[in-house]
């Protein structure tokens, strides 16, 4: 028993999952909630964290996987994804989840994203979407609107946001869906359904930066805006309908599963598998691989 | 009889000349000969002029350079795009179509007036015998079977072979014009002494393989079972081999977006308790630099192959270059070191590759294999490899003693901490880039640092004894040595047989062990040493300057390097060690490298 | 009365102590007095603890380190989570908030009694005469203005310019607060002799800013009008200071997607005829790496600012380290060589920059300013500059004698070649990272490549006689020698005036331009030595193995070196200096040296 | 004059444009075309070639700048958009094309592509899609078809492909056109246009590869598969019409332009010059800059 691993329980309770670490964020930050809320999931899906491998790059966000229970790793900035995939590739039996923020995520982890989406690795990449370098003391970051001020955008920004959700439309992913701590059963609940996904699930976090983030940002005023998309009758096997709502990303707050594929397309971890089968019985044993070179082999 | 011959080919792209070159080498080392081949291609992308040269002999041979014995133009314009790669002397046997037009005794050589030429009708046999043009390298190994009696018996099985799925037609055709070249040789006899003499090592095949091959295949013999990497030449065979085979043995090859999320991968699949691999050449070491740091702090066993190739930046894709020591060495930020090993031969990378996974397990480690586009790419024999005296090291568990109370980065006294791996359990822990405690938290403390950072150095001290990462040749008290890594140590091999066959007094000091650079090596091969030269394939002299670092040489060594894709040849350093060595029984008095210093 | 004052404070975020600090110094350089001042956080992103020691003297002052003389706390759970960053003797003067109900006998530090101790009702004053607890810290600069004599006339004014923005009632509060400081001073009297005597260099005011101001002010001087990057700690404020002022020059800030495309930009902007900068830290500069190689391989001038911080990997972000030298030097694949710079001091860091525009400029080369976490934001008193004496070069553009046959990379004797820009008329040209002859034309010519390299390392050639690149201070003689860089040799400095008031025989180097080592310098200087110290902050000692690369050190010259967040303090130099150094009239005969050695 | 000028000529002529440096290109590859379409447009747009920077990443198709007159930089893999954005911010006043493959463009470049767009700086970017890894020999590429079999997919690839057309719809670009050598007359007004378009321009080029492509993305196969765009009737001023369009890619083989916005959009280097023309008046002369530092400034 390490002082990371919990208490062996019959049934796991979501406390289980949370390390003894004390958080480094700011009293009030959204990513408290998100934390609670990974843990409750992981609790409800019941696997024990030893099979659990959470991945991160650096943020704010990227602290997460030391506050929980299960094997972390907090990587380097932009890069939780790739590591993520090796992970997965090379144990398929893990239950691997990834988290990023904005910045993490989009930015200079941007180029990353496409590739694990059409590669349809089964990952739950969670990103905590603040609009705001956290970490580094409030610059701007991709998801920051246009014409905030911060300070590496003293004259306000220049540039369009990135829209998440219609980028990862765009990239084929099969379970989309965005969540806040405002709404903590609901996070809780699509964490839970995007690790039960059986492929690539992405969830977006509106998780308010209390230090540096707007004040529209916040926990109370998510709370007035949120729409949860069941209760605007969204349907999530809706593509098109969820390529819509997907544009309306950062002029309507909408909480809930915006897409899953009601027909989940192969994973790349079961072609993996099913071509070492196929393969296997061709295999020469390790120690005679070098026979092969003989002339006329 | 001859020992030792050195052919060069050369021809326009669809002449087949490459294919000619492999069916020389295979068919040699069928016959137990020892060998090497190196292609060269024009700049263009397919269609170019292309050539290729093989080294055959009874003894082992460790670089492909030198004067060619025999030398075959398909046509001129083509050989001497080559120019200084296929040196033509007077004493070099000359082949050569005589579809182009060309006197024997106008040869289009620049001062050079060969004593014995060929003019053979290659295109019209080959149109001939074979129907087709397509057959004139089929025809040009016919004449050297001939000539010098290497694979008379066992080509004709390989033509076979090689053009059966063409049907019969095509069989017959080429095995018609093989054996026209070889009737052409007969009626126009060479003298006895050019053909090849038995091999000295008996007529046992050989095995037959380039550098890249090699490395894929000695990694699925170390247990590899993950690669992520990203194309670039000349490293892409690595992945394209392991690709082929790596699924048989429930592996995973996974080409990834970028260089930086192929090591990536890597370091992923190694945190989930993997041996994993990942191959590039110098741009994509550029890219890997972060994540090589991260590697050394999370310190995660992993395999990183750079085939170098001409730099800086894209520099010279398709040349060889040993100009990538001081990045493999210190491109990560802060205070880390990985452990960098070179093979200087095809055979040699068996080992290297082993020896690289078995040092990244056991010091838990990024570890940096330096090969060249030379060794990648070139073809040569290997004597057979007994795999049984290969030991595999695995990483070090924790007991269930250690998972009691589980500190992954313990501070123990080798600094070597057990690590687990996501689904061991009670092995659970928080890897990290930050700097962190025994337990993997992160931790602001100087004084933690400080700890970890000299655990994470002291890990190493082993290797500071690690002889047979070393090799050593010559006269144990020579007052000369010679010391030399990679595809280049294969040149001063030889210069140092040449130079001890003239009674020099010469050692020469091959690391494959390149860095950390283990001091007391270095010290025990210099104590006799009074002048010496480092012989390396670089503008700056990388390995001379990087031993600098730790070891104080005797003035007199210094080092003998220039820019890739200006080979070497064992001669010139033949003649640089005339100068200083004295010969092995003079009486040493005055030595002349003082004379050579001032 | 004092020369020299060193002051910390210590308390909850919200408490102000870094305010207080920045309110010390200011009204310090105001008064023409010469002041360092560092802060310090806990690992919370907001509202942990905090601290800040501010040094403060008559004389220039080159480290903020040392025991303290005077101790603030507001708390003592605060105070005490700082440790050894804020050393307490017991000639330390300690002041302390009544309401922590700690008698002023039972102070809770482990096995210290400070002989003067002052326990004040500061949280009871705030809210007596400000009405807030938040003036706290305006109640402990009116006591150190009443006890120390700092700012007791600016400081006032200080206070209304600050609080102006929150009106009348506020600002009447703080000074109110001050007022009660200074009263309580008064009444509760210190002798005369802790008084910070006039500042020797006269009341003239100071400028005052820290590194990363100082860098971006300084690239705007230069001419710098693009910059590109992406943000990291603790290099961000670079690139904020330019954002806030860039524009009003005509320039640009692009705040990347990445590491890789900042660099990026600052290529194109370069190539477009520009002065571009980028700056970052150990990841950043991790990834920057193969840029690197293209800039120095088409011959493109950039200025690239490492702030260095605790590695490797993401290591300590608000760490300071010396740990980058040999990636800045080494981290680009294949050979090539790119001038590196480090600033000692806030103050230098003018120089650094504007030294590292010329020479990017003059040698067509990226050029790294390796900068580290303390220099880049402790805030530091300078003598003001005078920004005429600084001359700036601009890079060698093409004659029209050179632009009728332009030859972009054309081999000069000084190898340099003019170079032109898109929109310039005849200049056109193919740049690339392939390598390629005089036009710019790839190349596969290993004779070529040779030629190039040469090219490219023997224009730096100059740079091995710039000695205004280097300090030398101490006797010139002198038996020992200390060599130091970056932040740390202010602690060199600062410990040779130490041994040399104590009689012994020392002398300084450090060198600004860290690389290419110029050989001529260190020769020189080291031809007196019989031994001495390279003092660094990091585990390795990067600078020490980097010299002996290239020269012959004595043999009792050894690092002095340690990992990061471990500041080295003058008077353990000092220590060490005692061993190693025979008093200025000592007959020297046995050399102590020769002793610690074995 | 240098050997790269042209000769200087009233009205310049594609001609003019070409440079002598001879194509290391395979006989017959697409790319032939492609250099002769831009040449032809450079032509019709008129600027001389001194004020043409033309940037490029490395794969066979990024020799491009070379072949041509204008300031050409051949830089590294995957990172010719961020240089090129140096160069136009650094000089507003070029004109700046930029070159790239499939695999530069999209795999390890793709990180670039969504903040280029996003920004909408002017430039003209010129992808040479043929779905394989030339340069290095016929390896998978991003927008290979699943399934495919290259030297490094040898038993077949495991994942779906880019689809270029549709990314940089949802990146938000305001032109993006699809052209092939195999139409050269188009191509070369597609270029033209996107030149002509103020602000970015994406245009995706089906230039095959003879050595290593497949046999239906040869010129001959193209010319029957082809239909432009217009002649089915497509407005380009129709963003959702585009986007539907921009799925078929892989599928259907569209010419012509796809999205031209009739509102184009402030340009970054719009913003930057207006920013600079409103900061200017607030500079102190650069020798003064440090005056800021005293204390009470
Ligand atoms: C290679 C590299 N570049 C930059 C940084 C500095 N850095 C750390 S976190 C961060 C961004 C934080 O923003 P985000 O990803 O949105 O996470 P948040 O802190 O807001 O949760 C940056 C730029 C780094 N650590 N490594
Ligand atoms: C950093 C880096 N990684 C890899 C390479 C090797 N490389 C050169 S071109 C290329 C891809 C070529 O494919 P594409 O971009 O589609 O261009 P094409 O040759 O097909 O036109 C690769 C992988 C490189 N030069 N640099
Ligand atoms: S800075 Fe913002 S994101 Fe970071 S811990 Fe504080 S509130 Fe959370
Ligand atoms: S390999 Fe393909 S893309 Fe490259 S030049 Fe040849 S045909 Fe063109
Ligand atoms: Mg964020
Ligand atoms: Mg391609």
């Amino acid at each position: 028993m390490t002082a990371l691993e919990p208490i062996a329980v019959d049934k796991p309770q979501a406390g289980n999952f949370k390390s003894d670490l004390k958080p480094i964020w700011c009293a009030g930050c959204g990513d408290y909630g998100v934390v609670t809320a990974i843990t409750r999931a992981l609790a409800a899906i019941g696997r024990p964290a030893h099979e659990i491998a959470f991945i991160s790059g650096i943020g704010c966000s990227s602290r997460i996987p030391g506050y929980t229970t299960a094997y972390g790793f907090n990587t380097v900035h932009g890069r939780a994804l790739p590591i993520a995939q090796g992970i997965k590739l090379a144990n398929p039996e893990l239950l691997v989840l990834v988290a990023s923020g904005d910045g993490d995520g989009f930015s200079i982890g941007g180029g990353h994203v496409a590739h694990v989406i059409r590669r349809n690795i089964d990952l739950t990449y969670i990103v905590m979407d603040n609009q705001i370098y956290g970490l580094t003391k409030g610059q701007l970051s991709p998801t920051s609107q246009r014409g905030r001020k911060t300070a590496t955008s003293n004259f306000g920004s220049l540039e369009e946001p990135v829209n998440p959700l219609l980028y990862v439309m765009g990239y084929g992913a099969s379970f989309v869906a965005q969540g806040t701590p405002a709404d903590m059963p609901g996070l809780a609940r699509i964490i839970e359904e995007g690790i039960r996904f059986p492929g690539f699930a992405f969830i977006n976090i509106q998780s308010p930066c209390v230090t540096y983030g707007e004040e529209d940002q916040q926990l109370k005023a998510q709370k007035v805006r949120m729409r949860s998309l069941e209760s605007i009758g969204h349907d999530p096997a809706d593509r098109a309908g969820a390529t819509e709502r997907a544009r309306e990303y950062g002029t309507r707050l909408y909480t809930g599963i915006l897409y899953r594929n009601p027909n989940p397309p192969r994973t790349y971890g079961q072609g993996v598998i099913e071509r070492q089968q196929s393969l296997q019985k061709l295999a020469a044993p390790r120690h005679e691989i070098l026979n092969r070179f003989l002339p006329g082999h | 009889m001859s020992q030792d011959l050195i052919i060069g080919i050369a021809g326009a792209g669809g002449d087949g000349v490459v294919s000619a070159g492999e069916s020389l080498i295979t068919a040699a080392a069928l016959e137990g000969y020892h060998g090497i081949m190196t292609k060269s291609f024009g700049s263009q992308i397919r269609g170019g002029e292309a050539s290729c040269r093989v080294r055959l002999a009874t003894e082992p041979v460790f670089n492909p350079n030198g004067p060619l014995d025999v030398a075959v133009a398909l046509n001129w314009e083509d050989f001497r795009r080559f120019g200084s790669e296929l040196p033509v002397e007077s004493a070099t046997i000359v082949i050569y179509d005589s579809n182009t037009g060309v006197a024997p005794d106008k040869l289009p050589l620049d001062g050079v007036t060969p004593r014995v030429v060929f003019s053979v009708p290659i295109t019209e046999m080959a149109q001939q015998h074979a129907g087709t043009e397509m057959a004139k390298n089929v025809v040009v190994i016919g004449l050297l079977a001939g000539w010098f009696g290497i694979g008379r018996e066992s080509m004709p099985a390989g033509i076979r072979k090689k053009f059966a799925k063409k049907g019969a037609a095509v069989v017959e055709g080429n095995a018609r014009a093989f054996q026209a070249g070889l009737d052409f040789a007969a009626a126009h006899p060479l003298s006895q002494e050019h053909q090849l003499a038995a091999p000295h090592t008996g007529r046992k095949a050989k095995l037959l393989t380039d550098g890249n091959d090699m490395c894929a295949a000695a990694a699925i013999f170390a247990g590899c079972t993950f690669f992520s990497g990203y194309p670039i030449t000349p490293s892409t065979e690595i992945m394209q081999f392991l690709d082929r085979e790596i699924w048989k043995y429930g592996g995973t090859v996974l080409q990834a977006e970028d260089e930086i999320a192929g090591i990536g991968a890597v370091v992923g699949a190694s945190f989930a308790g993997k041996k994993a691999l990942t191959a590039t050449s110098g741009p994509g070491m550029s890219l890997k630099t972060e994540m090589l740091g991260l590697a050394s702090i999370a310190e995660l066993p992993l395999v990183c192959v750079n085939v170098q190739r001409g730099g800086p930046s894209t520099g010279m894709p398709t040349k060889a270059e040993q100009a990538d020591l001081f990045q493999a060495a210190f491109s990560a930020h802060g205070d880390c070191l990985r452990p960098i090993l070179a093979p200087m031969s095809v055979g040699d990378m068996f080992g290297a590759i082993v020896d690289a996974f078995n040092l990244a397990e056991e010091f838990q480690t990024p570890v940096i294999v330096l090969s060249d586009q030379e060794i990648s790419q070139r073809k040569e024999t290997v004597e057979p490899i007994d795999t049984s005296a290969f030991r595999l090291v695995e990483r070090k568990r924790p007991t269930e003693g250690d998972l009691a109370q589980y500190a992954r980065f313990k501070l123990t006294e080798s600094g070597i901490s057990p690590i687990s791996h996501p689904g061991m359990i009670g092995g659970n822990y928080l890897a990290s880039g930050i700097e962190h405690n025994e337990l993997g938290r992160p931790t602001a403390s100087g004084a933690m640092h400080a700890r970890m950072n000299e655990k994470r150095f002291r890990k190493f001290n082993p290797l500071q004894n690690r002889r047979d990462l070393f090799l050593v040749e010559g006269d144990p008290d020579a007052p000369v040595g010679l010391v030399s890594w990679g595809s280049v140590a294969g040149v001063a091999r030889e210069a140092l047989r040449l130079a001890r066959a003239e009674g020099l007094q010469v050692k020469l000091l091959v690391p494959k062990l390149l860095y950390p650079v283990a001091e007391p090596v270095y010290r025990d091969f210099f104590a006799s040493v009074r002048c010496g030269l480092f012989i390396e394939q670089s503008y700056q002299g990388q390995l001379y300057r990087l031993v600098r670092m730790f070891v104080d040489l005797p003035a007199l060594v210094e080092p003998f390097a220039r820019s890739g894709s200006n080979p070497f040849q064992p001669v010139e350093v033949l003649e640089r060690l005339r100068k200083l060595a004295p010969p092995l029984h003079g009486n040493g008095d005055r030595h002349p490298a003082e004379k050579v210093a001032d």
